[in-house]
């Protein structure tokens, strides 16, 4: 068994209006080259899960700017120019969500778990609707997200949410081995391993690939099994910084 | 209390100081954006917390050199940080069953209203483009205790302590307790009641600086160390 | 096809060399306790498939030597084993999330009742004390194919393979396959559908010890390898 | 900050009736220290959530031969002779549940997660309501497990499982640092970050305890949060194979 390929032909069968479950924490941890590999495709349409769309020209942002993302699921668009304006124009539908709801989501959709409970959002417009899901060319709002159902358990009112699953996860580790078995490095783990899980078909992205027997069984942050190829990371690739602090801490 | 940046400055240096005070001795503690990102610069070096980032740090160490900078390592206003003795690294999903889970012992958070029944409203705004909520709603649901750091009054002079928030809400009765320059608030059955009041200010200012009624019911001198 | 428990120990290794067959290169597989704890000796060394422990091992190599024991390293039957290369190790709720999640591509399961429409009993009966279902309600809701090894019939000649099953159920039409002494049987929109007659006994043999309607469409000599 | 204490001052405050989420898998990764502190401590009618009850003698069974165990919920008891004597007598009450719905049910209470729907179980007598709990003492069935609550999502019949939570979580590692961060040794994980997660008070006992600091904080396979007392394993406690294969595999 070996799962290793070249990032072109492991993203070759992502077609038009795919969805897609893609890690990373604003610019950290993001499967640059997959998303690269993916632009070089052409395709359109694309529904991406993640909690972020990267920024004007890195990250999900070079999707986007290409205008091959149809609809975004997130819980934080930021800053991001590009991303505002097609969303404000009715080019893009955002479903936003909180990010612990959605990390949950992307777990419960690996897990075979297709739906839970949670307080989150309970009392908002969240669980009432009222959230913006598309707007209108005139920037008036065109749909709203839809309510969540609602009911007390143990005295707390809690909303129901429904797994994610995508035909593909994308992922970034730090070192793979051929089978698969990922580890990550620090804070870019973040939403990696949930979105391997959650992906039916997942490619992940690796700084270094070992051969199977390589790591240490107890510390494979995420088994081959989630993993379906592994492509080596072009070394080339920079690692950004979004922000730098101002004020000490 | 004038407009001026420099008053306003002040005004968010004297919050986080008092704000560093409800961190105590060994608390799991998550720090939000805005002005309690300000807190550890005033906390107290014989206080050992553990500072949570919920990208998925627990140990959050201080900001670091710009040789030093690891992209990997970042905090969750995305800047460069460093990691603390003891500091775990996690994923996204066990970093939110912590915050459910009601295991952080406390957040503090940037607020734009809160109301009498602690409800907050922190992430939008009626007319801008919407951001996102990030983590907020997760983590002013699942905290043990949430403790709202914000200036008193909206740049346009408006009040932020409201019977009801007009904004969206983040959450709905979630608040314990608001800090603002002028005083110590914390959210009862019986609405905002006053604990503590700030050097150079009165009941009665707050009263007309708040849009719900204000109990009085002071336990301590401002900023005095809790026990 | 007597009661002498050497006829009953070559029915078993029949069914487990068989049962080898469903294993093809690259799959991963859950091995239930009883004839599919035989079938990796049956196993072609050309194939490598990874096994799975529902205790929260993936990748299980071979028993120890006794003095190699690891009292830490355990199968889901609790006995010592080793690991393979590429071995993962992880908590039990990771463990089902891959069972659940439809991870496993095959699990190889004993059983005490097959239903025509693929019901499985396999965890409790009527009389006994109750030991548990463990994995097994979990292992076949979520792999993506159950194959059942088990004797066609029970130990006093009564069928197992059934109309209805009437011993308590571990999961409600999960079976994809069963696999006997006797053949091997899909489960189809029409019940059991006879695929592989095994040597030296007939399809009518088969009938009289089948306690449902046997559809026969032979597809391949029994045992003859997957492709 | 430091956490660790001895097995005996960890438990001196589980009472009579406590609620114990208890880590293990058979009898790999058991809390032995902290369960022989406990009978040490004379308390009963404990509520224990554990996948098995150990042995006779052994793990569990030494509270359960002291009858100092009201309730059980696990999802497998095997051929532990007093506790099927026990059960069968109504001595005991006993909770069955699959062996993934245990985990998840852990989890979810650890993550605060009040609910959640599984497919597992669905058609079953777990969902109908048909598993004994408890029997007379003349061994009829004196009651009933609950049925779940069942409906259809995507096409599927699922049923929904509440969340487990506990007074104390009892734990085995093999490794803790001073402010509870906590790592596993093989299949020795199993339910142990489970049961710690859903434990109101977490007690670990580890085979070593080191410095805070000491451990790389990505190979932590459970972060001290969760944590809240931390007891060093005595080296003299025996580790026991419960099995031994009799067949090459």
């Amino acid at each position: 068994m070996n799962k290793v390929t070249d990032a072109r032909e492991a993203v070759a069968d992502i077609r038009d209006g795919a969805s897609l479950a893609v890690g990373g924490f604003g610019l950290c941890g993001i499967p640059m080259d997959l998303i690269d590999a993916i632009a070089d495709r052409g395709v359109h349409g694309l529904r991406v899960v993640s909690n972020n769309c990267g920024v004007d020209g890195w990250g999900l942002g070079v999707l986007l700017d290409a205008g091959r993302i149809a609809r975004m699921t997130s819980s934080y668009m930021g800053e991001h120019a590009e991303f505002g304006r097609r969303f404000r124009s009715g080019e893009l539908e955002v479903e936003l969500v909180p990010q612990g709801t959605l990390a949950e989501r992307l777990r419960a959709g690996g897990a075979g778990i297709p739906a839970f409970y949670t307080p989150v959002g309970a009392g908002t417009d969240l669980a009432s609707g009222g959230i913006p899901l598309r707007h209108a060319p005139d920037g008036s709002v065109a749909a709203h997200a839809p309510a969540r159902e609602v009911r007390v358990i143990d005295g707390a009112e809690v909303v129901l949410e429904r797994a994610i699953t995508c035909d593909f996860g994308l992922v970034h580790a730090a070192v793979a081995d051929t089978v698969g078995n990922l580890v990550f490095h620090s804070s870019a783990r973040n939403f990696n391993p949930l979105c391997a899980m959650a992906g039916r078909i997942t490619i992940a992205e690796a700084e270094s690939i070992v051969p199977s027997g390589t790591l240490d069984p107890d510390h494979i942050h995420l088994p081959g099994i989630f993993v379906q190829r592994v492509v080596r990371a072009r070394a080339t690739t920079p690692k950004r910084v979004e922000r730098r602090a101002v004020t000490a801490p | 209390m004038t407009g001026t940046s420099g008053a306003k400055a002040d005004a968010r240096k004297r919050i986080a100081a008092r704000g560093a005070q409800e961190l105590r001795e060994g608390m799991y503690v998550n720090l939000g954006i805005g002005i309690p990102t300000s807190v550890p610069s005033f906390l107290d070096p014989d206080v050992s917390v553990v500072l949570h980032s919920e990208n998925g740090l627990l140990g959050i160490g201080g900001f670091p050199a710009p040789e030093d900078e690891d992209p990997d390592t970042i905090n969750a206003g995305k800047e460069p940080v460093t990691l603390a003795a003891g500091a775990a690294v996690f994923d996204s999903a066990l970093s939110f069953a912590m915050v459910r889970g009601g295991h952080l012992d406390l957040a503090l958070l940037g607020g734009m209203q809160v109301s009498a029944t602690g409800d907050l409203a922190n992430w939008r705004t009626a007319g801008k483009l919407i951001k996102g909520m990030g983590g907020a709603m997760d983590i002013v649901r699942g905290a043990r205790r949430v403790v709202i750091l914000m200036e008193h009054t909206a740049q346009d002079g408006g009040a932020k302590l409201v019977r009801h928030c007009t904004l969206p809400l983040t959450g709905k009765g979630v608040v314990d307790r608001v800090i603002t320059e002028l005083g110590v608030f914390d959210i009862t059955g019986q609405g905002f009641v006053l604990r503590e009041l700030a050097p150079g200010t009165t009941a009665d200012e707050v009263r007309g600086r708040t849009d719900a009624p204000v109990t009085v019911d002071m336990r301590r001198p401002w900023g005095a160390a809790w026990n």
